[in-house]
């Protein structure tokens, strides 16, 4: 779950890491008030969950208050990268003297935490990263053993400062560890971190993304801002995974990796999928036969593939749900591939119901069977059609 | 015969009172695992299927020389157990439970690291060497007895490979579901290194998928491997990741973790590539 | 610090370790007021910071609400070891199946924390320690890796016990831990722990000392038990530490082994201490001026030795305060023995203000001195004595 | 000629900003002590007494092969200063300040021995060689140059310990203040064995207190000891259970800590034992 760059802050503030003076507003009417109390020079930030922002056009500087609410106006009325802007955060500009990227991410590849530190940050922290990878330094945390305030500070020397400035970043990036490490995050970052005139050090950004699977003892809000289509959401609801493609075919496999598995079988044939859906191990009737509706809801779907194996729960439950669904409401055709525990008696309750069952092992054998199911259905509606007229 | 869970193993269930631990355990049991005893804490002393229940691994070693663990345990909770039957010696640590916490997995990786131990999943099906037993949830009904190794990132394909193999007739040493989480407790170069030792393998199925670089690290291990290695990858027609802001941005290398990326690495280093399942079958049947 | 029982188990409680039921009075209505609300079965427990209360008469089981009012009063009037009785814990009468022994202690000699438990608590833990030693268990706490929960369910099971009672256990033995550790304490004691017929788990006793060195971090509200004279508290506010004891030659040492040293040959002239007083290395002519005068309070005194070294200050501030200690108050006859930094210009000033100096590093050099100082001032009481008469 | 403080060492001071660090920083550079750089974060690229000021122990390292600290920081930053030390390599600690919580020293206990440091304190004047230098707030003028070496759990006892050995013409190779916490760093039998493989000492002194176990340990190590041991301690007449100040002079239980006890664990050993300090002077004039 990716936090708004005003939610980020606030996590921030919470926990002693300086932010400018802001306000978040929903409207251009409260941007004028808020800026009225900010003063002179302000930012507006159009509030979205994706970055780029600032080459989209979603960051205003205004320095006479009377521009405020035109400025406001245009940054409600855009759209960055499919997301509407529904909040702005106004702040008070905030002279720099230099930028720092400072940031802890996992690597996925490696399973490392690594705390990334750059004296050069700001915009263009990727060019240099490639261009001088030297002054990007690394640091890999250790969740057993996190580093204590000397090792951080050492880390952070090596970016070529010392006395206050580093005292000041040092506290920074300890406080930055200790929520990365609380909040369950898997990316904490902050860029740029700027030094100010006066020599104090503020975040002027705040990206921060917290684990899904740890939300159960993390007391963030729910805002799920990375579903970008209402279906995407009512899967998570159902309690499957599920993203829309641009295809014909629906897919809902037990597993990533068989649904990806058919998804790709499915294109080759020429039928492109619709969907992805996988329910995980734990199937039960309810859960199928959500899936199948969740699945139907897309227009576009003119047959679906179910490729199950029994997991946890045995397989029979969700051909239950399946022989619901094709019962209860309109379905397209429907080829069910499913093994596992309890194989015999699943395909017993598939066939009473009427659905098309795959025995054998070969995933390519239901991709086969759906797309001779839907060639079939839609000659019979021409033959049907040709009959009418 | 077999890698990692073979004739010697000696394996608890922690988490074994729970709903899906006891009737797994059941499964074990049916399929002729040796399991020694179960792990739930506070409920020292009950029986489980006739097998005694501790209140920790400890006492689980000390009495039965356990030398295993299958974990039923809820993802919350997942993290303390996994640490315990590591501290208590556990060299071969099965996680099952999906939905854990990153932070949670990389401690425990941490952990089984700086003890030697094996760490499979967490969100793996488990692992099975068949006519020996399976610490997991795949059926075990679609898997033989044979000569042929898996390593697999995705359970549901892991037994599709398997029930494939058993069609031309090739039974499997082991299948060993590695987790299909984004970081998971062992890479599958290690298991590929075990593969190639065991006198009894001879010849081992890779089932990658799109994402991480596990894949192509592995493939730096196969061109000294003796032994031949077919590979399949599911995940051509998936969209592309989300990414993970400027951080994610530097650390990832350009061009690693697609379908085509990973191919690349595999060809370079000698393995055969299949374009769907069933086609490793007859790949395979080719190096025997 | 010692706290007393109803101050340990508020911490207890506070942390989530059961306690039984109970108030705190200071009279004896309050005592009966308390004891209705609490039911007909009640104990008294009188709160002073020592041992061995149980044996000294310091706790009354009463069963019947009438007498409340007399035995608070009996217990009010008691003396345990120099503590008058001014508080009363009153508490439900807990029916016990079990009692246990479970604390956490540094171990001064090894430097280790080390956590004891026993299956066989009670009053006669120090009996069990020695005629069962296999009945109690030992765990050494790294400080910088604290147990987890696991492994202090593994400690504890080695006392026979499993499944609910061993977890409930394993938890108090985990936030005992974390109570030790959090608090900075020297001693985190329960005993006896005890088990219910219901199963239940509660501590019956609470015997805690926080570090005295860790107040600075520590909320607690500082109250010093220890000090059992006014002098030894007043000395805390001086920051001087200072022990009374019989002998008439009041002791100064700017280290404490330089003033046992004193004492002790002292003691071998026939001339005992009359107190322990340790300035510590950083000497000011406060800090001097009041511990002499702390030191003269104590009437038999009738002379003073004191015995610095420079350290973290010069030695001649003082110097200052001695003299000016003598110069506005009547004072018994002093012997200082003063080296290190600056020590003639600590001598000149001592020597200008009549004080007699020892410059030999001969501690008994001032001992003797000050017996003959004594001495003859004695002699000269008695010669005026003489002529008076 | 010296132990643990010599001519290879190259000391950073820890807190060279504060008042005490500052002041007898001067005294231990006018006593001759090799000071390469202090320590104080947040007050990196000042100087102190011409000495370069760093926000890391690290950075003396790096720079100067810094491989001892004394350190001035005040007692609730100790711990992370020590930490720090030890972490960057410090094989020498001394840690002068008193009033230090005791969970602190234990951590700090830990650290240095996880690490093989040596820790001297807290609670400590600090270590003198003389002719070498010193790290700590001794008083430079009470020790002179020779061959016997102190160990003290009391400063002040230190000091006139050395005055007196200077009265009979017997200078110092080493004094050791082990600290007078309850709990230190140090125990005396390590600081014991370093002194009997130094060819440069020729006996050594113990100065002791009523309390702990430090003395009877050492005893241990004295009865397999080459070179005279003469001891001193003092507490005769303090009262049981009464803390002695900051200090750790507490008799703890019967029979254990008290003077009487170590006087034993001393004879027994073959150690002379003076009953004042003066009488030491005498007694090591015997032995050599």
């Amino acid at each position: 779950m990716k936090l708004l760059e005003y939610q980020g802050k606030e996590l921030f503030a919470e926990n002693g890491i300086p932010v400018p003076r802001g306000m978040v507003v929903t409207s251009a009417l409260e941007a004028e008030e808020a800026a009225a109390q900010l003063g002179e020079n302000i930012v507006l930030k159009a509030q979205v969950p994706v970055g780029g922002r600032g080459k989209a056009g979603g960051i205003k500087f205004v320095d006479n208050l009377q521009y405020i609410r035109s400025e406001a106006e245009k940054l409600f009325h855009l759209d960055i990268e499919e997301f509407s802007v529904e909040k702005l955060l106004i702040e008070e500009k905030i002279d720099i003297t230099k930028e720092i990227y400072m940031g802890l991410v996992v690597d996925i590849d490696t399973g490392d935490i690594v705390f990334l530190f750059s004296p050069e940050g700001g915009m263009n922290i990727e060019q240099v990263a490639e261009s001088k990878p030297e002054q990007v330094f690394r640091l890999i945390v250790d969740p057993l053993e996190p580093p204590p305030l000397y090792q951080l500070r050492h880390f952070i020397r090596q970016g070529g400062f010392q006395g206050k400035i580093l005292e000041e970043l040092t506290k920074i990036a300890s406080k930055l560890l200790h929520i990365f490490l609380k909040y369950d995050l898997l990316t904490g970052e902050i860029n740029p971190l700027v030094i100010l005139p006066d020599n104090r050090i503020i975040a002027l950004d705040a990206k921060v993304e917290v684990d899904d699977n740890a939300l159960f003892r993390q007391k963030f809000e729910k805002k799920f801002w990375e579903e970008r289509d209402l279906l995407e959401k009512e899967a998570r609801d159902i309690g499957v995974t599920y993203i829309k493609l641009n295809g014909s075919i629906g897919v809902i496999g037990s597993g990533a990796g068989l649904a990806m598995a058919t998804m790709d079988m499915l294109e080759d044939m020429g039928f492109p999928p619709a969907n992805f859906l996988e329910t995980g191990g734990g199937i039960t009737e309810d859960l199928m036969y959500n899936a199948l509706k969740l699945v139907c809801k897309n227009g576009q779907v003119t047959g679906v593939v179910i490729n199950i194996y029994g997991g946890v729960n045995p397989i029979e439950k969700g051909a239950k749900g399946i022989v619901r669904f094709v019962r209860e409401r309109e379905s397209p055709p429907i080829v069910v591939k499913a093994l596992g525990n309890k194989q015999e008696e699943c395909w017993e309750i598939l066939k009473e119901g009427g659905i098309t069952v795959i025995t054998s092992v070969k995933t390519e054998d239901a991709v086969e069977s759906i797309i001779n199911l839907i060639n079939s259905s839609n000659e019979k509606t021409k033959i049907v059609g040709e009959g009418v007229i | 015969m077999s890698i990692l869970l073979d004739n010697e193993t000696r394996a608890v269930v922690q988490g074994i009172t729970g709903r899906i631990g006891s009737v797994q355990t059941a499964w074990m049991l049916d399929y002729g695992t040796k399991l020694v005893a179960g792990v739930t804490p506070g409920r020292g002393g009950e029986t489980v299927h006739d097998l005694p229940v501790y209140d920790d691994v400890y006492e689980a070693v000390e009495k039965h020389g356990a030398n295993a663990t299958v974990l039923f345990v809820p993802g919350p909770f997942l993290r303390d157990a996994v640490l315990e039957a590591i501290d208590a010696g556990i060299k071969l640590v099965v996680a099952i439970p999906e939905h854990v916490p990153l932070h949670d997995v990389l401690q425990m990786k941490s952990a089984a690291e700086k003890n030697g131990a094996w760490l499979l999943g967490p969100n793996t099906p488990g692992i099975i060497s068949p006519g020996i037993g399976k610490l997991g949830i795949m059926p075990g009904n679609m898997f033989t007895e044979g000569k042929i190794g898996i390593i697999s990132r995705s359970g549901t394909l892991s037994y599709e490979m398997a029930g494939l193999l058993n069609e031309v007739g090739l039974g499997q040493s082991t299948m060993v579901g590695v987790g299909g989480d984004p970081v998971v407790g062992s890479r599958m170069i290690k298991i590929l290194q075990e593969f190639e030792v065991d006198p009894e393998t001879e010849a081992v199925i890779i089932v990658g998928e799109i994402g991480g670089s596990s894949e192509e690290e592995a493939a730096e291990f196969i061109k000294e491997m003796k032994k031949p290695v077919i590979a399949y990858l599911a995940g051509r027609t998936a969209p592309s990741g989300r990414r993970m802001g400027h951080a994610g941005a530097i650390i990832k290398k350009e061009g690693q973790g697609t379908v085509e990326s990973k191919i690349k690495a595999f060809k370079k280093a000698g393995a055969l590539v299949a374009s769907k399942p069933s086609d490793v079958a007859v790949l395979i049947k080719e190096c025997l």
